[in-house]
C-alpha cells in the first residue's frame, strides 16, 4: 500500500504499512460490569456485563429495542448509566465522557449515518484526526509552520484510509450527495481515522444490498486483520454475524441472555425463544 | 470555457490543498488584488472611496466574522453590531488611555476586547441552542449598547455620549484622506479574510462545521463542542470588533453607540444570507449587494420621480429599501439558501465543464 | 413604601398580561409550524397602523374592526403561501431568518401605506387611577391598564379554549408533535397553518390596538416582539400557560427592576433586564418553565 | 559510464546519469501524482534486480509480469533485463486457465504480479505449472496470511542486502548484456491456434523506438499516459521502449475507471489509443452535448460544421479561405479548445491509432478539432513499427509511409512483406512458425494485403488469406469493399462476392434503426425488417451508398475492377444464432455462400428478382421459415466498361 516515494512516506502512516497481522486474541481490552441505564421509568439496560479481548470481533445481537444501541452509547459515553463500571485498557470508570472515550481510543459508526453533511468526504475523514492535531489557532490562521505540516501529514494518513476503503473517486464530493452505501463507508473511514483501539459499529450493514454488505464485511475483516483493531458490532443479519464475529452477546429487553461462540449462541434455546419469528 | 486545466496536476498535498488549486483562479485573484490595491487608488473618486468602497470592505469584514459564527459554527447571532461597538469603543479608549499606543495595536486590542465579551455572551451556548441562543445574542445587543450609552467612562464622559475617533497614524504617516483610509482598510480586510479562509479549511474550521452539522457525532470523535463554539464566538467577535473599530476610525469618524443598533446586526445577518452561509466569499458578495442595493434603489426611485413627476417622499424610498431587503431575504432563503456564493460556484463549474452541461 | 411596591408590582403584572398576549401569538405559530415568528411584532404594528388609517378615513369603528379581521386573515394566508410552504422541511433557523425578512417587508409596506409619523388611538378609555381602589388601598391602578389586562385575559382564555376544545385545536397539537400525525388527523397542514396564522393575526390586531391606544401607534410597536422574547424563553416556546406566566413574571420584574434597581445604574434597564433575567434562568433550566427535557437519540 | 546505449538497462542508467532529477514515472496514488525521478527508478530497479538475483533469478530465465499499468511492474521489466533475463508481460484480465498455457510455454519460474486477484489466479494455475516457484506481489492488500508469496518491498529488501554483499554485481550483469539478447517476450493473441511467444531483442525494440522518436521528434519533455495492457506490443513500445530511448515521462492512472480524469490532469503530449477508444470518447461527447441547452447545442453544431469543412485542412497546413480561418479561430476559442480541454487532449502533439480500420468520420472529427491524430501500421512481430503517417501527409485510408529503417514490399498476391532491424528474432520454441513467417530473404510476411497509393503510402485492404482474384485476374479484396460499405450508417452488414467470377456482387443488410428512422422521417410505413428491406425507396437509398463506394474504388486502378455491379438487400438480418456471423460479428463467407447459393446464382445469372425460403432460429429456439421475393439491382460503375477487365 505504501510507495517508497518521497511524498507517500509522509505522515504517521503507522498502522497502514506492515501493521499487526496476528489474530491471536490478547488480554481483556474492555470490561463492562453490571451496567444499568434508565430513561425516566424506562429500563434500557439492566445489569449488563461482558468482556472484549484485544483483536476480537464481538457481535451484540438482539430483537429491536433490546438495548443494543444504548449499550454502545454507554461504552462511548453518550449515555451515562445509573449503575455499573466500565474498564477500558485497565482504567475503570463509573461512566465515560464522550471525549475521554475518544481520547482513550474508542471510535464508532452510527446506525443512521451521522456524517457532517455539509463537508466533503475528505474533510469528514479529516475530522477523525482532530484529537491528534495540536497547532494553535494563530498558527492555523496564518497556515504556517506546525499548522501546515500537521495538516499535510494527516492528509497523507487520511489518503491511506480513502485508498483502503476504495473511495478515491469521491474525495471531493460533499457526503450529502453520496449514495447510502458509500456514506456508510465514509462513516467507517472517519472512525478509522482515529486509529482506534476499539471500534464500535452500529449496524454497519443496515439497509445495504448484498453486494454492499459483502464489501462492508470485507472492510470490517480487513480492518480487524490488518490493524488488529478490536471490533464490537451490532448486526441483524445473522449470516453476517456468524461469518465475521468471534463471539456473540445476545440482549433481550435490556438483559444479557447469552454470550459465547456464534454456533453455541445460535443453538441456545433462550436465544431462539427471544428471536422466535424474528430471524430466519 | 476560460478554464484550461489539462496538465495542471499536483504532485504534493501542499499543492493539492491550496486555496486556489486551479491556475486560472490564482490569476483571477491576483487581478482582483491588483485592481483593488493599484488601479482603484489611482482612478476612484473620494465619493467612491468613502461612500461605497470603505463601508463595503468594513461590512464584508463584519460579515466574515458573523459567518464564522453562524455560517461555519451554526450559532445564530443577532448581536454582531454590538460586538462591533465593543471593538470601536475599546479601540477608542486604548488610544485615549494608553499613551503612545500604535493605532493598529489599538484595533487589535479592540478586537480582543470584543472577543472577550463574545466569549462571555457565548457561554450560554453551553446549554442552549437555536433561537434560545439567538435571544442570548439579542441580550448582548441590548445590554452592550445600553452600557456604552449609560456608562460615561466609555465615551470619556462626552456630554452628548459620542466618541470622536482619533486620527489614524501609522509610522508617522497620517491616513486622513479617503484614499489612504481605503488602503488601510483594504490591507487589514485582505489579511483577515485570508486568515479566515485558513481557519475555515483547517482543523478548527472542520470542528466548527462538525459541530454545526452533527454535534453528537462531533463529540464522539473527540471534538469538544463547547470549546469549538467558544472559539467561534471569540474569533467571530474579534472580526466584528476590528470591523467596528474601522467603522468608527475610517468611515464615521464621530460615533454614538446607536450607530451599532440592532438594525445593523440584521443587515450583517442579511449579508451572509444573501452572500452565502459558510463561505468567506459570501461575506464580500453579501456586503457588496447590501451596500450597493440602496444606492441603486434610490437612484431608480429618483429617476422615476423625475420622469413621472410622482414627487415621491424620501421616506418612501427608504421604506422601499426596507421592503426590498425583506423580500430578498425570503427570496434567497426559498430559491438559493446558499446565496450568491453558491451561484458563483455553480457558474464556475459550468465554465470548467464547458461545452458540456455537466 | 410597601404600598408603592405593590403599586409597581400590579402595574407590572398588568403590562405583563399584555406581554403574554404578544407571546401567545408566537406560541401559537411555533406550535403549529415550528417557526419562531420574528414578524409577530411587525404584524402588531401593521394591524394597529392600518386600523388607525381606516379610522382616519372615517370608517366607523366596528366596520374597521371587521375589515381588519379580514385583512389579517388575508395577510396570514399570504404568509403561509409565500413564505412557509416553500420553506417546509428547511432547518428552523432559516425559517426564523425568513420571518426576520418578513418583518422588514411588513414594516416597509405599512409605512409606505400609512406613513411613519406617530398616531394616537382612542378606545374611549382614560389612563386614570381607579378611584375605588386608591380610596381603599391608596394605590394607583390605571383604569386603562386594568381594562386592557381584562381584555387580554379574556382573549388568552378564549384562545386556550379554542386549542383545547376544538378539532382544529387538537389537530394543531398533533402538528406540534409531528407532521405525519397531523396528516393522519385528516386536516391538511396548509389549512392548519392558515388558521393558526389567522388567529395569530387576530391576536396581533388586539395587541396592536391596546398597545397603540396606550403608547400611541408608532414604529416602536414592533419592539413588543422583542419584549416577548424573554417571556418565551421563560415560558418555553411551546406552552400557552408558559407564555402567560412568563409574561406576568417579566412584566412585574422589569418594572420592579426599573424602579428599584434602575436609579443605581443610570436607568433605562428595561431594555435588557428581561433578557439577562431570562438568560440566567436558561442556564439553570434550558428547556424553559413548561418545556419537556429533550433526550438526544443517537 | 553507459557509453553504448544498446540495451534498456544501459539506457536506464544513462538517463539516471544525464537527467537523474527529471521525472521518469508518475502514478496517481493516494490523491496525488507520486513522482519517481530517473535516479530513483534506477535505484528501484537495481534493488529489485538484486532481489531477484538473490532469489536465484539468472541470465536467460523468464519473469512473468501480470497486472494493470503499475510503475513497479514496468521496473520489473528493466530488472529482469538487467540480469539478462526476459520479462514476459501477460494479459491481466485473462482467467487462470489461459495463464496455464503461457506459463508452461515460456517455462516461467518467477512472477511479479499486481495484487491479490492475480496471486489467486496464479495459485489456481499452480498445480498445472510445475516450473512456477516464485510469486511476488505489489499491493499487499488481503495477502497478509498467504504462504509462499513475497511482497515487493521484501524482495527489494533482500536485494539491498544482496547488493551490499555483492558490490558491483549489478553493474557486471548489465555490462554482460548484449543488444542481441531477447529483451521481451510478447505473446500474440493468435486468432488461430495457440498464442506464440514473440522474442524481440534489445536492438529490435530500441531501433523501432528510436525510429519513432526521431520521426515525431519526441523529447525528454514529452509524457504519455500508460493505460493499455502491458502485454500488448503497443504499450511496450510507447510506455517502455520509447520512454527509455527518448527519456520522457510515463504516467500510470489511479485505476481503470479513473483513466479519463487522470488523462485530464496529466494532459499527455503523446497519445496512443485503438479506434474503439476514440469511438467511445466521441459517443460520450455526442451524448453529453445532447443534454446541453439550446444555445450551446446550436453553437456546437455550427462550429462543428466549420471544423468539418476546414479543420483537418488547417491542421494539415493546407490552403483555407480567410473567412473560414477566422471562423475556425473563434470556434477554437469557444468549442474546440474547451473540448480538447475536457477530453484531456489540449497538450497532445502527436496521437496515433492502429490495430483496426478507423471510420473516416471518426478520424476526421479528432483532426478537425485540432488533434494531430495519425495512423500507424505494425505487428507484434515488428515491434508495432512498420509504417507511420508523416505530420503533413495524413490520409484517411492509408497507414502512411514505410518507417525509417523499414524495407517494405508487396508480394505478387498483394501481401505486405517487411524487413528491418525491428523484426522478431524468433517465435519462442516454434522454429516451424518462425520459418513460415520469415522467408529466406529475411522478409516477414504480415498476412495483410495492401496497396501503395500514388504518394507511396501503404493502404491495408484486407487479410491476405481473404483476398482473391476476379476471373479477369484483377485483385479482389472483399473485406475492403465491405468495410467501405459499412461506413455508411444505413448499412449494417455487407458480403461481397467475386473470387473467380467476372464481376463483384454484394449482399446488403440494412441497419434497421438507421433506415427505420429515415423511413419514418419520410413517413414510409413498414411492418418489419423484411418489408422495409424490400421497399424500392430503400433500394434507392442503398444504391446511392454503393455508387459512392464505386466512385472510391474507381480512383484506384488496382481496385477499379472490384466495383460492385449488382447488389441485393437480404430479406433477413445476418445473425450469429443462424451461424451466419461469428460471435464477434465477422461474416462467415463460405457458410453464407452455401446457404444463399440460390441468390448468388440469381445475381450472376442477371435475374432481377429471386424467390427464396430461408430457415431461421427464433430467440426461443423455435425454427421457422421466411419466404420472400428478393429484388436484385444493378449499380452504375465508372471507368471503361468493366466487362473488358473481365
Amino acid at each position: 500500500m505504501m510507495r517508497d516515494s518521497p511524498q507517500a512516506a509522509a505522515g504517521g502512516a503507522g498502522a497502514f504499512d506492515g501493521g499487526t497481522t496476528d489474530r491471536a486474541l490478547g488480554d481483556v481490552l474492555l470490561r463492562v460490569e453490571n451496567i444499568s441505564l434508565r430513561f425516566g421509568g424506562v429500563h434500557a439496560l439492566t445489569d449488563i456485563g461482558f468482556e472484549v479481548r484485544e483483536h476480537e470481533v464481538l457481535a451484540i445481537i438482539g430483537p429491536n429495542g433490546a438495548g443494543k444501541s444504548s449499550m454502545l452509547n454507554v461504552i462511548n459515553g453518550v449515555y451515562h448509566p445509573q449503575q455499573g463500571t466500565i474498564t477500558f485498557r485497565g482504567k475503570a470508570r463509573r461512566h465515560m465522557s464522550t471525549h475521554d472515550a475518544a481520547a482513550a481510543g474508542i471510535a464508532r459508526t452510527f446506525q443512521n449515518i451521522a456524517l457532517f453533511k455539509g463537508m466533503t468526504v475528505l474533510d469528514n475523514i479529516m475530522t477523525g484526526r482532530n484529537l491528534r492535531m495540536r497547532a494553535g489557532l494563530l498558527a492555523q490562521a496564518l497556515y504556517f509552520g506546525p499548522a501546515r505540516r500537521e495538516e499535510l501529514e494527516h492528509r497523507a494518513f487520511v489518503e491511506q484510509i480513502i485508498d483502503f476503503l476504495e473511495i478515491q473517486a469521491y474525495r471531493r464530493t460533499p457526503v450529502g450527495r453520496l449514495p447510502y452505501g458509500l456514506q456508510k463507508r465514509v462513516d467507517l473511514g472517519r472512525a478509522l481515522a482515529m486509529e482506534p483501539k476499539l471500534l464500535l459499529l452500529d449496524e454497519p450493514m443496515a439497509g445495504m444490498n448484498l453486494e454492499e454488505k459483502a464489501d462492508m464485511c470485507r472492510f470490517v475483516l480487513d480492518v480487524n486483520e490488518q490493524f488488529g483493531t478490536t471490533i464490537v458490532l451490532i448486526e441483524h443479519d445473522m449470516s453476517v454475524v456468524m461469518e465475521i464475529s468471534d463471539r456473540v452477546v445476545v440482549l433481550d429487553y435490556g438483559r444479557k441472555i447469552a454470550d459465547g461462540a456464534p454456533d453455541a449462541v445460535r443453538s441456545d434455546p433462550a436465544v431462539i425463544a427471544a428471536y422466535l419469528g424474528i430471524v430466519h | 470555457m476560460l478554464y484550461r486545466e489539462v496538465g495542471q496536476f499536483r504532485t504534493s498535498y501542499e499543492a493539492d490543498s491550496g486555496i486556489f488549486p486551479i491556475r486560472q483562479d490564482r490569476i483571477a485573484m491576483l487581478a482582483v488584488l491588483a485592481v483593488a490595491f493599484v488601479i482603484l487608488p489611482l482612478v476612484a473618486s473620494p465619493y467612491l472611496f468613502s461612500a461605497i468602497l470603505i463601508p463595503f470592505l468594513i461590512l464584508s469584514l463584519a460579515a466574515i466574522g458573523l459567518n464564522i459564527l453562524t455560517g461555519y459554527a451554526g450559532q445564530l447571532s443577532l448581536g454582531a453590531a454590538a460586538f462591533m461597538a465593543v471593538g470601536a469603543f475599546a479601540s477608542y479608549n486604548f488610544v485615549l488611555r494608553v499613551p503612545g499606543i500604535p493605532v493598529l495595536a489599538a484595533f487589535v486590542g479592540g478586537g480582543l476586547m470584543a472577543a472577550l465579551v463574545g466569549i462571555v455572551f457565548g457561554l450560554p451556548s453551553l446549554r442552549i441552542r437555536g433561537f434560545y441562543l439567538a435571544v442570548a445574542t439579542l441580550a448582548a445587543q441590548f445590554f452592550i449598547l445600553w452600557a456604552l450609552t449609560k456608562i460615561g467612562w466609555f465615551t470619556n464622559y462626552n456630554s452628548s455620549g459620542v466618541i470622536t475617533a482619533q486620527p489614524i497614524v501609522i509610522f508617522g504617516f497620517h491616513f486622513d484622506t479617503p484614499r489612504s483610509k481605503y488602503l488601510v482598510v483594504l490591507a487589514i480586510v485582505s489579511v483577515m479574510a485570508l486568515a479566515a479562509k485558513n481557519m475555515a479549511r483547517g482543523n478548527i474550521g472542520r470542528q466548527w462545521m462538525a459541530v454545526r452539522d452533527m454535534d453528537i457525532a462531533a463529540e464522539v470523535i473527540g471534538i469538544r463542542p463547547m470549546r469549538a463554539k467558544l472559539y467561534a464566538f471569540a474569533v467571530s467577535s474579534f472580526y466584528c470588533g476590528v470591523a467596528g473599530a474601522l467603522f468608527a476610525y475610517s468611515y464615521l469618524g464621530t460615533v454614538e453607540p446607536e450607530a451599532y443598533s440592532l438594525d445593523l446586526s440584521f443587515r450583517i445577518l442579511f449579508m451572509i444570507i444573501i452572500g452565502g452561509m459558510g463561505t468567506v466569499l459570501g461575506g464580500f458578495l453579501g456586503s457588496a449587494f447590501i451596500v450597493i442595493l440602496p444606492i441603486v434603489l434610490s437612484v431608480t426611485v429618483q429617476a422615476l420621480d423625475r420622469t413621472l413627476h410622482l414627487s415621491i417622499p424620501t421616506s418612501v424610498a427608504s421604506n422601499l429599501e426596507i421592503m426590498v431587503f425583506g423580500a430578498l431575504i425570503i427570496f434567497f432563503l426559498v430559491v438559493e439558501p446558499h446565496g450568491l456564493a453558491r451561484i458563483w460556484q455553480i457558474s464556475k463549474e459550468k465554465l470548467r465543464l464547458w461545452p458540456f452541461p455537466h | 413604601m410597601v404600598q408603592f411596591f405593590f403599586e409597581v408590582l400590579i402595574g407590572g403584572l398588568l403590562s405583563g398580561v399584555m406581554y403574554s398576549l404578544v407571546a401567545l401569538g408566537f406560541v401559537l405559530i411555533y406550535k403549529a409550524s415550528g417557526v419562531f415568528n420574528f414578524a409577530q411584532g411587525s404584524l402588531v404594528f401593521f394591524a394597529a397602523l392600518t386600523f388607525v388609517g381606516l379610522l382616519e378615513h372615517h370608517v366607523p369603528f366596528g366596520l374597521a374592526l371587521l375589515i381588519m379581521l379580514g385583512v389579517m386573515v388575508v395577510v396570514a394566508l399570504l404568509i403561509e403561501r409565500l413564505v412557509l410552504r416553500p420553506l417546509v422541511n428547511q432547518p428552523p433557523i432559516s425559517l426564523f431568518m425568513a420571518t426576520i425578512g418578513l418583518s422588514f417587508l411588513i414594516e416597509g409596506v405599512a409605512q409606505i401605506l400609512w406613513g411613519a409619523n406617530v398616531r394616537g388611538l382612542d378606545l374611549g378609555l382614560q389612563d386614570e387611577p381607579i378611584q375605588a381602589i386608591s380610596d381603599a388601598t391608596g394605590m394607583n391602578v390605571s383604569k386603562f391598564d386594568l381594562t386592557a389586562a381584562g381584555i387580554a385575559a379574556v382573549l388568552v382564555i378564549v384562545v386556550a379554549l379554542f386549542f383545547n376544545r376544538t378539532r382544529v385545536g387538537r389537530a394543531l397539537r398533533a402538528v406540534a408533535d409531528d407532521h405525519q400525525a397531523a396528516l393522519a388527523v385528516g386536516i391538511p397542514l396548509q389549512h392548519i397553518w392558515a388558521i393558526v396564522w389567522s388567529v395569530a393575526g387576530f391576536v396581533a390586531l388586539v395587541t396592536g390596538l391596546l398597545w397603540g391606544a396606550r403608547n400611541g401607534v408608532q414604529f416602536a410597536l414592533t419592539f413588543v416582539a422583542l419584549k416577548a422574547l424573554p417571556v418565551l424563553i421563560l415560558g418555553g416556546f411551546e406552552s400557552v400557560p408558559g407564555a402567560i406566566v412568563g409574561g406576568l413574571i417579566i412584566g412585574a420584574s422589569e418594572k420592579l427592576a426599573e424602579v428599584f434597581l434602575g436609579p443605581y445604574v443610570g436607568g433605562g434597564i428595561e431594555g435588557w433586564f428581561p433578557y439577562v433575567l431570562a438568560l440566567l434562568f436558561l442556564l439553570v433550566r434550558p428547556e424553559g418553565l413548561f418545556g419537556e427535557k429533550i433526550i438526544r437519540r443517537v | 559510464m553507459a557509453t553504448r546505449l544498446d540495451t534498456f538497462p544501459r539506457l536506464l542508467l544513462h538517463h539516471a546519469h544525464v537527467r537523474g532529477e527529471r521525472p521518469a514515472v508518475r502514478e496517481k496514488d493516494l490523491g496525488i501524482w507520486q513522482v519517481w525521478t530517473w535516479r530513483q527508478v534506477a535505484d528501484e530497479v537495481r534493488a529489485l534486480a538484486c532481489g531477484l538475483a538473490a532469489q536465484g533469478f539468472a541470465r536467460g530465465m523468464h519473469l512473468a509480469i501480470i497486472g494493470d499499468n503499475r510503475p513497479r511492474l514496468y521496473w520489473a521489466m528493466a530488472a529482469a533485463q538487467a540480469l539478462g533475463g526476459v520479462p514476459v508481460p501477460m494479459y491481466q484480465d485473462a482467467p487462470a486457465a489461459e495463464f496455464v498455457f503461457v506459463l508452461n510455454d515460456a517455462a516461467l519460474g518467477y512472477a511479479i504480479v499486481e495484487d491479490q486477484e492475480q496471486v489467486d489466479k496464479l495459485l489456481e494455475a499452480l498445480p498445472q505449472v510445475p516450473s512456477l516457484e516464485h510469486i511476488y506481489f505489489d499491493d499487499p492488500r488481503g495477502l497478509r496470511n498467504y504462504g509462499g508469496v513475497m511482497s515487493f518491498e521484501h524482495l527489494q529488501e533482500l536485494g539491498r542486502e544482496f547488493d551490499k554483499a555483492h558490490p558491483g554485481y549489478f553493474e557486471e550483469e548489465v555490462a554482460k548484456g548484449s543488444p542481441e539478447d531477447v529483451s521481451v517476450m510478447l505473446y500474440t493473441s493468435g486468432t488461430t491456434g495457440k498464442p506464440k511467444g514473440v522474442c524481440q531483442t534489445h536492438r529490435a525494440f530500441i531501433e523501432a523506438a528510436r525510429g519513432g522518436v526521431e520521426f515525431d521528434r519526441l523529447t525528454a519533455d514529452d509524457s504519455v499516459l500508460s493505460y493499455l495492457p502491458m502485454a500488448w506490443v503497443g504499450d511496450h513500445l510507447f510506455s517502455f521502449a520509447q520512454s527509455y530511448v527518448a527519456g520522457f515521462t510515463i504516467n500510470c492512472p489511479e485505476s481503470a475507471d479513473t483513466v479519463m480524469t487522470d488523462m485530464r490532469e496529466i494532459g499527455p503530449t503523446y497519445y496512443f489509443a485503438p479506434p474503439r477508444i476514440f469511438e467511445n470518447l466521441l459517443t460520450q461527447v455526442t451524448i453529453r452535448m445532447e443534454d446541453a441547452g439550446v444555445v450551446k447545442r446550436r453553437l456546437y453544431a455550427y462550429f462543428m460544421d466549420v471544423a468539418r469543412r476546414c479543420g483537418a485542412e488547417i491542421l494539415a497546413g493546407q490552403e483555407v479561405p480567410l473567412a473560414d480561418r477566422i471562423r475556425y479561430a473563434i470556434g477554437n476559442l469557444l468549442v474546440y479548445g474547451p473540448l480538447r480541454n475536457v477530453l484531456g487532449m489540449s497538450r497532445i502533439r502527436v496521437a496515433y491509432t492502429a490495430g483496426a480500420t478507423i471510420g473516416p468520420d471518426l478520424f476526421r472529427f479528432y483532426r478537425s478539432i485540432g488533434i494531430n491524430l495519425k495512423q500507424l501500421y505494425g505487428a507484434t512481430e515488428t515491434c508495432a513499427y512498420a509504417c507511420l503517417q508523416p505530420d503533413r501527409a495524413v490520409k484517411l485510408d492509408t497507414v502512411g509511409l514505410p518507417a525509417p529503417g523499414v524495407e517494405l514490399k508487396l508480394s505478387d498476391d498483394g501481401e505486405v512483406l517487411v524487413r528491418g532491424p525491428m523484426l522478431l528474432q524468433a517465435y519462442y520454441n516454434r522454429p516451424d512458425a518462425t520459418a513460415e513467417a520469415i522467408d529466406r530473404d529475411g522478409f516477414f510476411h504480415t498476412g495483410d494485403a495492401g496497396l501503395f497509393d500514388a504518394d507511396g503510402q501503404l493502404r491495408i485492404i484486407d487479410r491476405a488469406k481473404d483476398v482473391g482474384r476476379l476471373a479477369g485476374g484483377a485483385l479482389f479484396a472483399p473485406n475492403y469493399i465491405e468495410n467501405k460499405l459499412k461506413f455508411f450508417p444505413y448499412i449494417k452488414e455487407a458480403v461481397a462476392f467475386g473470387h473467380g467470377r467476372d464481376k463483384v456482387c454484394a449482399f446488403i443488410n440494412i441497419d434497421l434503426d438507421a433506415v427505420g428512422n429515415w423511413a419514418e422521417r419520410r413517413n414510409l410505413a413498414y411492418s418489419g425488417y423484411t418489408d422495409l428491406a424490400g421497399k424500392p425507396e430503400v433500394y434507392e437509398l442503398v444504391r446511392e451508398c454503393v455508387e459512392k463506394v464505386n466512385v472510391d474504388l474507381a480512383q484506384d486502378p488496382a481496385l477499379a475492377a472490384s466495383q460492385v455491379q449488382r447488389f441485393l438487400i437480404l430479406h433477413k438480418e445476418l445473425d450469429p444464432d443462424d451461424d451466419e456471423l461469428t460471435r464477434t460479428r465477422k461474416v462467415r463467407r463460405r457458410y453464407i455462400a452455401d446457404k444463399y447459393a440460390a441468390l448468388i446464382d440469381a445475381m450472376y445469372a442477371g435475374r432481377t428478382v429471386q424467390h427464396v425460403e430461408t430457415e431461421v432460429k427464433f430467440e426461443d429456439g423455435r425454427r421457422g421459415a421466411i419466404t420472400a421475393d428478393v429484388r436484385i439491382e444493378d449499380v452504375k460503375t465508372l471507368g471503361e466498361p468493366l466487362a473488358k477487365a473481365a
